[in-house]
């Protein structure tokens, strides 16, 4: 099942991002010592004052870094609150909050409503407040808990993506709307949940609806007057995959003539899923966007003999007209919703004696990729988990290894497929510290029983053909949050939490590393050693993304939407009856025990050292 | 003498003893042997018994078993031991020549439903992949491997004048494979008890040469395409917007569900509701209007469609070659 | 207690004997009498009398089937109507009938025939007939509520599981299967230990009559083989009660786990039916030929051979699944191998008729017409063995004339039998002439109906279909079959006023009116409750045509109370007196406890807690030590 | 007359009802709020006639997961839909409300059913739907399928009576 998309959100004029590997700056105002400080002389990283936060994951790199330090490890245990905000919507709280110039933007699940806070008053009141009205229908063809994962801002403009699959852009500065352009048919369970990226002027939107029978797309829309640029399918003919000369896929299996027409079987690729609902990074020097595609439909495998092209995998595009450059497919014939569209974080690291340009990619089927973005060559593909469901990755060939003992049959229980559907990490994007040359990634630890069902298509209801039911895996724990070394290609630290840890990350220059979890508790760790240094109990269960700024008083904050929801949360946000084990797609059963720990909410949280 | 029976009752019918295959063939063989020992053994029993009978109700006394009775007893047993083994010999030469499939074979998946079978033809690529119902295509003289499974209860798959049968058992999956040597259509019926329509659930089976089985083939891999008159253009508005869209698919429109037959290629078929009907415009009127009718239990719901919407809808159908 | 002639007792002296004997062992009077009796004679009695009302339900069913089949596309009965009929109908047949019929003449006429008064275990005998009607009327009660069940007799999973098989018909099935294995146990239990511990004097194993072998044999096999069924139908019911997996392939159950349960009953069941036959099959030859039968040693280890076979057969009812091939061969090899048997029964029965002197009444025609043809049957019996031709013919109406033409070759006995022990039931003779007219329109009925039906299977006929369309051109074999049908329904109703008439005005029959060998011809027609004044002694193989001049009996036993002889097992020496229970109507109440638990069973689990009590007060009733009877038994053990 | 009615009621249950047309329910009939001005009267609706026979809510449970409503209410527990086998009804919870939320849709996301399912089968799943709470007889509702184990079956649902949903009967 895809997760809310959360897009990484270009803010091209803020962030100069990716400046080949140079992040001196970042270094040396980080200034500051963990145990682990290491000098980033060759990552990039977001560049700028940090004073705002232009774009949900911090730069176009996907980073969520902030070069900000003022909140440090010796001083974030005497972090405070120092205003809240209720977002009037009880919904899974997925989305980023923007800082824009002395003003805050948050987007709530549906309804969709955008606030405008202005940070420059105390108590931060509301400036304006934007309804877009989506329809009230398209709640039922959400897959996974009617969220936003946030919204994007260039020129004075927020742009961001209504439940019923629409894009809007609203004026920054006083709440109208510019545009508003419909990009799909909630009838054929098309929605949008993403955070759209912004980048030379085109705003990336992609879909949801991988369970509904969707024919995944990324869509460029010209961000001054909303029209569509281009618009590339993921399944089907190569014209419509935008793939065309400059198609150059590093393995021999994504190579071919219109594979997304002939890896499916006839006619299946009209509804074969592929949408995009996570988060899009950019790489200016090589003008290349980077986004993963979500699962193939119907989730039964054998429904859809084939590699069910251009599924489950990485592209990598040409932002200006969409041109397919290359691509990696991360789980060819997805057996188990093991989409791609894990937030793929650009880093420059030195790779086995040379400089390379990376792409980090911790993917739902369990292993974290480390990829070459300028030629998608896979260099390592090491599982940060438990993984059983594979054998591992085959770096000659890039092919997945399926253990074939937990392969889906139809009629029949599969059991202990580990990760489960919601896979090793979710939509949950990590962070990565230059400093540290860490990975800071949000996961969770759930083992299924399944068993692969008969799916009919019948358009604007779901198109599945399977059942689950989720447990923790191995170790008693159904969470963790973990800081992962790709050179050494292993944890340097993890904390096992209770539940999976559904909330983005996020790091600083003062080497604090920030997550919340699903019982409430918004944490502060050493980003070096995983010492937890704070933290603090919201109304509700945590899924969002913190994000930090420098408030107009020059003070460093971090804020945090808390509000239980999502695929992971509905057990509480859907009042879901886990008698049914299969309740909420197999989740409720994992989660059983959460309606006991937390209750629905949706309230901004904002913290500073007193 | 069967042969007699059945030429006098069913010429140019189906039968296990007129075999279109070398697999039904064989075992027709092993029935010749079968019936003729048979038939000798029970007249020679017959015989003895009635000769037993009669031969001395003229006596008073019975007799003292002797010797020679005896003999003649353990003798008779002898003889049944004789052909007891006579008999697993040939068995089991049938047998092995039965079941071991040669190479090259034509591959299909048969998947039983209550009550219809569904009939594939895996593609390489997959987009070759032939997906229709009822009806098993297969070239003359050419081997074809069939897999059977089901997706509810057990049924089993017999076409007599070709091979035995195989039964189709929800969680397992078996295979059979046979070979059609003379062209023809040949009817196969389910033969494991699965419901109210047990009676209704037959296979056309088309033995066609390898030429016309190609160009089937390739036929049944086209989508279905927008009819070009406009009678039949409504009609397939009319099945877009009724009920038939929550069980058909036909590829090429939104029509996707699979309870029911595949029918993007439902013209080029020569019946419907599984070997019951012959596929004319008459009877598929009165299957889409009560099918119930025609199949009582069938999983296929009355369609009270308004005369128009019919006319246009057996239009569109018919378009589906 | 001591072997006495006959000459050493005098006139007086028995007909005092009789007296006491008859106040010793009446039932009490009146309809209290009639619920309470634990005589096996009278349970026997209506044991065959409930089994033949179930034979001509199940016979009516067979005839609306027929009604249905004559024309293609009959829309007669629909197919939810069929497929509970055809499915009641195996089920009353194999279940109601077949069984239970084998049973019932054991049960009335083995003790009869090795010479003791009772049955041993003469409560439970009356238990088990309880529990058996239970079943019935449950199965019946079903089908007239429209929930008889419609899986097929063989009630294969996943189509009588919970799934597709809604509402309670396959529970009805289930729990009617119950019933009757509690009963068939109940009643192989007491034939066995009564041929083993209850016989007469000098009647040791090698002398036994061969009917009484059979049933020895049948015993046994239904002991080993009625668990195996019971164990499956509570599978069913709980998979379909609390929602076991027992059978559902998903959860790692699997469909053809119930298919080598329900056969490995399944087939040794035909032969619990066919063995008893043979048995009878002997003393038909026997008595109609007077002579022994040739080869006894033979024929005894021909049953039990065949007891054990049977056994080793189940898997060629499943040929056409997914069992290995190797697995196949060996159960080909078996399947062949039990004609062996058979032949040898069949070879030493002509050989028994070649050297006696055959007198052709209605009993030896149905002798005759029963080698014709079970060896028709047997016959394909052995094709089937085949895997690759049974490809062909399984599940067709192939099989259905095949194991109709053994099941019905069975028949043929069963009403030889019938002619031959009707004197001694009821005391009066049938008629010959009816009985001829009977016999030769079943014999022409049932080649009639069954054998076209080989030809329908050849052409692609399957089984259970409720009807079929023209262009199959099946029409014409089954119009013929549908009017062999009536051929056999009219015989059925000859038999019936044949039976009614000599209830009514029939000849009187003397104790022996065949000259017959065995001790049930020893005693009166019908035989007094205590079945004979003195128990004989038996001096060889032909209990009467053995007798010595002197013929010897047993004296001793009191009269005054309910006492038997036990004797050894092998040689039957006289080794001590065993007591015989009164009559009591707690077997009556523990069976209606066992109804209440599996009836309720098919409802809610608090069946099995709420009537396992209700069966606990039943049995413990049972149980109590009653004082009368104590009073009785201290009286007898002080005298002796 | 006990054995009469048990009968009876054995006849309803197993009854297969292949050439039902089912009519929907009158218009105006369905009510989802206990307020009404003036006094209170009752409107509880009778039983309709599918919850007393077993093979119309086999055919419901069957039509539940081949129509995909199992992709959104799970098996009763929920998903983007709301539970099913609880006792809280948003829009009613009588034979009549059910049919009328499948046959119109719900404007929260519950798509209208209605053009493209026949009144019989919209009969069938409501009838379905009410036995997963225990709304049907024990003896009419379904068993296990053959497939994963994911709760007990609907023969063993405790009944739920539905809370907030139709009116209660006037007190006497």
């Amino acid at each position: 099942m895809r997760f809310r998309a959360f897009a990484g959100a270009g803010l091209i004029t803020a962030v100069l991002g990716c400046t080949d590997g140079n992040g001196g700056d970042a270094a040396a105002s980080a200034g500051a010592a963990a145990n682990r400080t290491r000098v980033a002389d060759t990552t990039a990283i977001a560049s700028g004052s940090g004073a705002e936060w232009t774009q949900v994951a911090g730069d176009d790199a996907n980073t969520r870094y902030s070069p900000l330090d003022e909140i440090n490890t010796a001083n974030a245990a005497q972090l405070t609150l120092a205003w809240s905000f209720s977002t009037g919507v009880n919904r899974g709280q997925e989305a980023a909050p923007l800082v824009i110039d002395g003003t805050m933007y948050v987007v709530t699940p549906y309804p969709n409503i955008l606030y405008a806070l202005d940070l420059t008053q105390p108590g931060a009141p509301t400036r304006w407040t934007y309804r877009p009205e989506p329809l009230a229908a398209a709640q039922g063809v959400a897959c996974c808990d009617v969220v936003n994962r946030g919204p994007a801002y260039a020129d004075g403009r927020i742009f961001y993506n209504t439940l019923d699959a629409h894009t809007v852009a609203v004026d920054a500065a006083t709440g109208r709307e510019i545009w508003r352009t419909r990009l799909g048919d909630i009838n054929r369970g098309e929605t949008m949940t993403m955070a759209p990226l912004v980048v030379k002027g085109k705003v990336l939107v992609g879909v949801s609806g991988g369970e509904f029978g969707v024919r995944g797309w990324l869509t460029a829309l010209d961000a001054a007057s909303g029209a569509i640029a281009w618009r590339a399918y993921h399944t089907g003919p190569d014209a419509d995959v935008l793939i065309g000369d400059r198609f150059k896929p590093f393995y021999a299996m994504d190579q071919g003539t219109d594979l997304g027409v002939t890896s499916w079987p006839p006619d299946m690729w009209r509804t074969g899923g592929g949408g995009v609902w996570g988060f899009i990074s950019y790489d200016p020097d090589l003008d290349l966007i980077y986004y993963g595609t979500a699962n193939p439909g119907p989730w039964n495998p054998d429904l859809r003999p084939g590699d069910n092209k251009w599924t489950a995998g990485i592209f990598a595009r040409d932002p200006d007209d969409g041109a397919a450059v290359w691509f990696y497919q991360t789980s060819p014939h997805d057996l188990y919703d093991h989409d791609g569209i894990n937030e793929s974080i650009l880093v420059d690291l030195p790779w086995q004696g040379r400089d390379r340009k990376l792409l980090l990619h911790p993917g739902r089927n369990g292993y974290m990729y480390v990829i070459d973005r300028a030629t998608g060559e896979v260099l390592a593909a090491d599982a940060f988990g438990f993984v059983n469901s594979a054998r591992g990755v085959d770096l000659r060939t890039g092919r997945l290894i399926p253990e074939p003992s937990k392969a889906p049959v139809t009629g029949r229980v599969v059991r202990m497929i580990c990760p489960a559907a919601p896979g090793m990490k979710d939509w949950q994007p990590a962070a990565w510290s230059p400093r540290l040359r860490l990975l800071f990634v949000p996961h969770q630890n759930l083992c299924m029983d399944h068993e692969a069902l008969e799916a009919n298509y019948i358009s604007g209801t779901p198109y599945l053909g399977a059942d689950a039911k989720y447990y923790g895996g191995p170790g008693g724990w159904r969470g963790r949050f973990g800081a992962w070394d790709p050179v050494a290609r292993e944890w340097a630290w993890t904390i096992e939490e209770n539940f999976p840890v559904w909330s983005g990350a996020l790091v600083t220059a003062g080497d604090v590393a920030f997550y919340g979890t699903m019982e409430g508790w918004f944490k502060a760790v050493d980003a070096a050693s995983g010492r937890e240094l704070w933290r603090f109990k919201t109304g509700s269960g945590i899924i969002g993304q913190p994000v930090t700024y420098r408030g107009p008083d020059g003070k460093q904050y971090v804020a945090i939407l808390s509000g239980v929801g999502g695929w992971s949360g509905a057990i509480v946000s859907a009042d879901l009856d886990p008698r049914d084990s299969t309740a909420g797609a197999g989740f409720a059963s994992a989660m059983r025990d959460l309606p006991q720990h937390t209750t629905k909410g949706g309230t901004l949280y904002v913290f500073a050292l007193p | 003498m069967t042969r007699f029976v059945l030429a006098l009752q069913w010429s140019g019918r189906h039968s296990a003893l007129d075999p279109a295959g070398p697999q039904a063939a064989r075992i027709d063989s092993l029935w010749q042997f079968l019936w003729i020992v048979s038939a000798v053994v029970l007249a020679a029993v017959v015989a003895a018994l009635l000769y037993a009978s009669l031969h001395r109700r003229r006596h008073a006394e019975p007799e003292q078993a002797g010797a020679g009775t005896r003999t003649v007893v353990i003798g008779a047993v002898g003889l049944t031991v004789v052909i007891l083994l006579v008999f697993l010999g040939l068995n089991f030469g049938t047998g092995r020549a039965l079941t071991i499939p040669p190479d090259g074979a034509v591959q299909v998946r048969i998947t039983g439903k209550q009550w219809w079978w569904e009939v594939t033809y895996p593609g390489n690529p997959p987009s070759y992949q032939v997906t229709t119902a009822n009806e098993l295509h297969v070239p003359v003289g050419e081997p074809v491997v069939v897999e059977l499974g089901s997706s509810d209860v057990i049924h089993s798959f017999w076409p007599p004048d070709l091979v035995g049968k195989r039964d189709l058992i929800p969680g397992e999956t078996a295979s059979i494979w046979f070979q059609a040597d003379r062209a023809g259509e040949y009817r196969a019926q389910c033969a494991e008890y699965c419901g109210h329509q047990h009676a209704k659930m037959a296979l056309l089976i088309v033995a066609e040469s390898r030429d016309s089985f190609d160009r089937w083939l390739a036929r049944q891999r086209d989508s279905a395409r927008t009819p070009a008159d406009s009678l039949a253009r409504r009609g397939q508005e009319v099945f877009l917007a009724s009920s038939c869209v929550m069980c058909h698919t036909i590829r090429g429109t939104p029509a996707g569900s699979r309870i029911g037959p595949d029918l993007t290629h439902l013209a080029s078929r020569r019946t419907i509701a599984a070997g019951t009907l012959p596929n004319t415009r008459g009877h598929l009127a009165g299957w889409i209007l009560d099918p119930q009718r025609i199949k009582p239990g069938s999983r296929m719901p009355a369609n009270p469609l308004a005369a128009g919407d019919l006319e246009a809808l057996l239009a569109y159908l018919e378009t589906l070659q | 207690m001591r072997a006495v002639s006959p000459s050493e007792v005098t006139r007086a002296d028995d007909q005092a004997v009789r007296e006491e004997l008859e106040r010793t062992w009446a039932d009490r009077p009146g309809f209290i009498g009639w619920l309470s009796t634990t005589d096996h004679k009278r349970i026997g009695l209506r044991y065959m009398i409930t089994a033949f009302t179930f034979f001509l339900l199940g016979g009516l069913n067979a005839g609306l089937m027929r009604l249905q089949l004559s024309r293609p596309e009959n829309d007669f009965l629909g197919p939810d109507a069929y497929n509970q009929i055809f499915t009641v109908h195996g089920t009353t047949m194999m279940f109601l009938f077949a069984v239970p019929m084998m049973h019932a003449i054991g049960l009335y006429f083995v003790p009869l025939m090795v010479g003791a008064r009772n049955v041993a275990y003469p409560r439970m005998n009356a238990f088990g007939y309880w529990v058996y009607l239970i079943g019935c009327l449950l199965l019946y009660a079903g089908l007239f509520t429209n929930t008889g069940p419609d899986a097929g007799w063989f009630s294969y999973v996943p189509l009588a599981g919970p799934e597709y098989s809604p509402g309670k018909r396959s529970d009805v099935w289930a729990q009617t299967i119950t019933f009757t294995e509690i009963a068939g146990l109940i009643a192989a239990v007491e034939i066995i230990v009564t041929v083993f511990k209850h016989r007469a004097p000098g009647m040791s194993l090698n002398r036994i009559p061969l009917f009484v072998w059979a049933m020895l044999v049948m015993s046994f096999m239904t002991i080993y083989a009625m668990p195996w069924i019971a164990s499956a139908s509570l599978f069913l019911a709980s998979d379909r009660l609390i929602g076991t997996h027992f059978f559902n392939p998903a959860e790692g159950g699997d469909a053809l786990l119930w298919q080598h349960l329900f056969w490995f009953f399944g087939h040794p069941e035909v032969y619990i039916i066919f063995i008893p036959a043979t048995g009878l099959v002997s003393q038909l030859v026997s008595a109609f030929t007077r002579r022994e039968v040739f080869g006894y040693t033979a024929m005894v280890l021909a049953n039990i051979s065949q007891g054990f076979l049977a056994f080793g057969l189940w898997v060629h009812h499943m040929f056409t699944t997914t069992v290995p091939q190797l697995g196949s061969s060996f159960f080909t090899a078996t399947s062949a191998m039990i004609a062996i048997p058979a032949g040898i029964q069949i070879f030493c029965w002509i050989a028994t008729i070649w050297l006696g002197v055959p007198r052709f009444r209605v009993a030896f025609l149905f002798v005759l017409g029963f080698v014709i043809v079970f060896v028709t049957g047997g016959l394909s019996g052995v094709m089937i063995a085949s895997v690759p031709f049974d490809t062909q013919v399984h599940d067709t109406y192939f099989i259905v004339a095949h194991f109709h033409y053994v099941l019905l070759g069975s028949l043929f006995p069963f009403f030889g039998a019938l002619y031959y022990w009707f004197p001694k039931l009821t005391g009066r003779m049938l008629s010959e002439r009816l009985g001829k007219w009977h016999f030769a329109l079943f014999f022409i009925g049932v080649n009639v109906t069954f054998f076209p039906m080989h030809f329908l299977g050849f052409a692609g006929m399957p089984r259970r279909v409720y009807t079929y369309i023209a262009e199959t051109g099946w029409g014409d074999l089954n119009l013929v079959a549908s009017a062999g049908a009536v051929v056999i329904v009219s015989s059925v109703g000859v038999l019936l006023v044949n039976v009614l008439r000599s209830l009514g005005s029939g000849a009187p029959a003397p104790d022996d009116p065949w000259e017959a060998e065995s001790l049930e011809w020893a005693t009166a027609s019908p035989p007094p409750s205590y079945a004979f004044v003195h128990i004989p002694v038996v001096e060889g193989r032909s209990a009467l045509w053995d007798r010595s001049a002197q013929r010897p009996v047993v004296t001793g036993l009191r009269t005054n109370v309910r006492d038997t002889l036990v004797t050894t097992l092998v040689d039957a020496i006289p080794d001590s007196r065993h007591y015989d229970p009164r009559p009591t109507t707690k077997p009556l109440l523990a069976a209606i406890g066992i109804g209440v638990t599996f009836i309720a069973l098919m409802f809610t689990p608090w069946g099995l807690p709420v009537g396992s009590v209700v069966v606990l007060i039943g049995m413990i009733a049972w149980a109590w030590p009653d004082r009368r009877s104590y009073a009785e038994q201290v009286a007898y053990e002080g005298h002796a | 007359m006990t054995a009469l009615l048990a009968a009876s009621a054995a006849c309803e249950r197993e009854t297969r009802r292949f050439h039902d047309e089912a009519q929907p329910p009158a218009a105006g009939g369905v009510r989802l709020t206990a307020l009404e001005p003036g006094p209170a009267t009752s409107s509880r609706a009778l039983r309709h006639p599918y919850e007393d026979n077993a093979w119309a809510v086999s055919e419901g449970k069957r039509l539940y997961s081949q129509f995909n409503c199992a992709g959104c209410h799970a098996h009763g527990g929920g998903g983007m839909g709301p539970p099913l086998m609880d006792a809280l009804w948003r829009y009613g919870a009588e034979p009549e409300n059910v049919f009328a939320s499948i046959a119109g849709g719900r404007p929260n996301g519950m798509p209208a059913f209605g053009t493209k399912v026949g009144a019989t089968q919209i009969w069938q799943l409501a009838a379905y739907v009410r036995s997963m709470s225990g709304l049907v007889p024990k003896d009419v509702a379904p068993g296990r399928t053959d497939h994963m184990q994911v709760k007990a079956g609907e023969q063993a649902a405790p009944e739920a009576v539905p809370r907030n949903a139709a009116p209660e009967p006037p007190a006497p």
